[in-house]
Formats: structure tokens, C-alpha cells, sequence
């Protein structure tokens, strides 16, 4: 079964207690918005870190990309806080 | 010449200037960033995406270079933790035209203190820590460049 | 901090860059002008007046500490016979504000090459020799700040 | 006698043969650009540096001035041809 992995950093990273996992891949027609939905769900540090995706910004196999982009084919998505840079 | 390092060790600042010196354009602008203490702070913690970071700031290399008559850039960027006074970041550009060198220097460190994919910790004396907020002005600042 | 240096020798661009590094602003810009070589170039020479330019570029150098809110700035200028790639001119800036850093930088190198009392004289393979002419583009930019 | 300096500079210099000289002190109404008027009908070296005073620029006492400026009881007078800075 195919795969996706996710990747958190910085205090989405700490809440959530872990940097990595990998999860079934959902239906293309699913966004990172549904993910970060469905992740939050499970309570905790994810419910913490999750539950406001304003506070969020996601990449898309290296790619930065807005919430409500489409995951499709993709084998890693990165959820964490606005960048802040060097 | 394109240079882009994302490393945990400092870098010599004089010898990258003095590589983009010798490529024969005339003019080197550079902008070192560099921790700055106060409010007890004793440590900079950098965190980064290393899949996505090369890649990156790469990309917005090859921008730059598109944009301005370059002979040469130099984009190096320290992770893991930094002391006050510690250097951060670098960005070195070798043009045959100063306002080349100068805008594409400030271009790439706006950029890289707005988009590159870093995340700041400070650590204060006593313990306490605390992420960094991403600031409005430098993604507005960045903006500024788009059209 | 204040440093401004007319001098026959050349400079350790590093060495500047730690000084403006160690003020704790948080960032430092520079340029660095190299003489350009090309159409059989074998060394500029430059001739200065002498009495008026430290306190020439004394003075422009208090003006963009007053313009700027600047924890220090390096100024250097050569003279003498300089040959392509020998560092002629440095200008180095610390702030806690990178856009003051690199704007200041910009504005002390427009008057550094437009109106600091200094003339290049070009010796070619061959003997021949031509006095450089100003060049109103840099006259315009220098005056771009004025306001 | 209260003596002026002139000093000269770059292809200036080079013409007129010298690179420092005294005169006498002028009225003080005149200009700068009467001393050079005064020094190139000298002739030889000295017109072909400052026939043309377009092609001038000066400082009375290490300050840049403009050409119809008065030289006053300054005791430097430097002429020389536009900066070519650094």
C-alpha cells in the first residue's frame, strides 16, 4: 500500500512529539487542508498543533504550498510554523 | 560561480568575498547576518527542512541571477545552536555593476530572512525558551521584490 | 564605530567585516570595489588630494551615521598604482536593521566613486595612458540621495 | 605678503607642469573663476589646462565650490578635473 510521510518542524514538531511518520495516502482529490484536519482529530499534541491552520504553512514534496492545495501523487508533506528565516 | 552551503560550521567571510572578488567584475556586496544578544538571550537554536533548503535557496539563486548581470553569488546559511555574536547567514554577489551587486545582495538576504525554510528557538539564561514569530515586514519586505 | 582609512596598502576585507561583526548590531553590509582589467589594462593609478579627502569622506560617513541608525561604519580608499583585481575601496556598514546596513552602504559607495576627491589614470600595455572622465550616471545616483 | 596656494591634480597638473604654486593673494571680490582666467592667459601649459573651465571643477580650502564663487581671504585654492572617485 502507498505511502505518505509526514514531516513536522519547530513547535509543530514539539506538540506533536515526533518529526516524522508516514501514513496511508489519501484520495488525490484530498487537500493539505483534509490532512491537517484529519491529523488534528486524533487529540493531543496533534489537536494542539493542528487545530488552527492559520498559525500553519505546508510544503508539498519541497514545494511551499497554500492549505487548500491538492496532495495527489505526492510522497511527503511538511507541516510547520511561518517560516522565520536566517 | 554559485555557491550555496547549509552548514552547522562557521565560514570564513573574508575568503568568500575574496572568491567573488577574483572573478574579475569590479564590485562584491555582502551582507553577513549575526546573532544578537540582550534580554538574556544565550543561544539560537536554527531548525531547518534539509530536503527543501538547498533546493530552495538555490532556486532563488538562479532568480537573482536571472534578474541582475551576475558574475557570481555566495548564500551560506548556519543551523543547529548559535551564541550571540555568532554569524547566521551570508550572502556575497560579484557584478560588473555595483547596483547589481548591491540590490541582488539585498534581494537574496530579504528572501532569506522572509521564505528560506528556517525556524528559530531562542533559549534564554534560566531555561526558558521560546520560537521565534514569523514578522509581517519581512514577508511585505519580500514581496516588494515580486514585481 | 568609525573608521575611515586613505592608504597606499591593501586590506584585510575579513578582518573589517569582524570589527563591524563584533558591534553586536545584528547585520553588516559591504562592497568592495576590485580594479577591472580588459582592453590591455596593466595597472590604474590613483591620485588623491590629499588634505581634502579624509575629511571629505569624514564627512559623508557622519551623514550616513546621522541618516542611518548605524552602530559603525568602515570606509577605505586606496591610492597609488593598483593592478586589475586589487581591491581599491571598501565600504562596510553595521546596524541592527539590514535595510539600514544595505541602504547606507549603497548611498556611502555612490559618493565614494562619484565624489570623492579622487582621479584614475589608466597605463596600457604599451605605454599609452588616459586619465579616466567622471561619469554622469554616477553624478545622478550620488544626487538620487539628496533628497 | 599674504600668498594664495594653488594646487592641481590629475591631467591638470600633468599640462601645467607643477603640482603646487604661490601667487599673491587676490582682491577679495574676485572668483575663482577669474584666478583661472588670470592663470591661463599664462599661455602654454597653463591655457590648455584651463581654457575651458567646463571641463574644471575646484575647492577653496579643501571645500568644493562652484566656479563664480569668491575666493575670499582662503589660503588654497585647488583645481582640478571632475572626481573620479574609487
Amino acid at each position: 500500500m502507498a505511502m505518505l510521510s509526514i514531516v513536522y518542524f519547530a513547535w509543530v514538531r514539539e506538540a506533536i512529539g515526533r518529526d516524522e511518520e508516514q501514513v496511508e495516502r489519501l484520495d488525490p482529490g484530498r487537500t493539505v487542508a483534509d490532512l491537517v484536519a484529519m491529523l488534528a482529530a486524533r487529540g493531543g499534541g496533534y489537536a494542539e498543533a493542528l487545530g488552527d491552520t492559520a498559525r500553519l504553512r505546508a510544503a508539498v514534496d519541497q514545494r511551499f504550498v497554500p492549505m487548500d492545495s491538492l496532495i495527489g501523487e505526492a510522497k511527503e508533506v511538511a507541516l510547520f510554523p511561518p517560516v522565520t528565516g536566517g | 560561480m554559485k555557491r550555496v552551503a547549509i552548514q552547522a560550521e562557521d565560514f570564513d567571510v573574508g575568503g568568500e568575498l575574496a572568491a567573488l572578488e577574483a572573478l574579475g567584475g569590479g564590485g562584491v556586496a555582502s551582507f553577513t547576518g549575526v546573532v544578537r544578544g540582550g534580554n538574556g538571550l544565550v543561544a539560537l537554536e536554527l531548525e531547518q527542512y534539509p530536503a527543501m533548503t538547498q533546493a530552495q535557496v538555490g532556486r532563488i539563486v538562479d532568480e537573482a541571477m536571472g534578474r541582475w548581470p551576475l558574475l557570481g553569488v555566495s548564500v551560506i546559511h548556519r543551523f543547529g545552536r548559535l551564541e550571540p555574536g555568532a554569524r547566521i547567514v551570508f550572502v556575497g554577489t560579484a557584478s560588473r555593476h555595483r547596483t547589481a551587486a548591491l540590490e541582488s545582495c539585498a534581494f537574496l538576504i530579504d528572501w532569506m530572512k522572509s521564505d528560506a525554510p528556517f525556524w528559530k528557538k531562542e533559549h534564554f539564561a534560566g531555561g526558558a525558551t521560546q520560537w521565534v514569530a514569523a514578522r509581517d515586514e519581512d514577508a511585505v519586505k519580500a514581496q516588494g521584490w515580486d514585481s
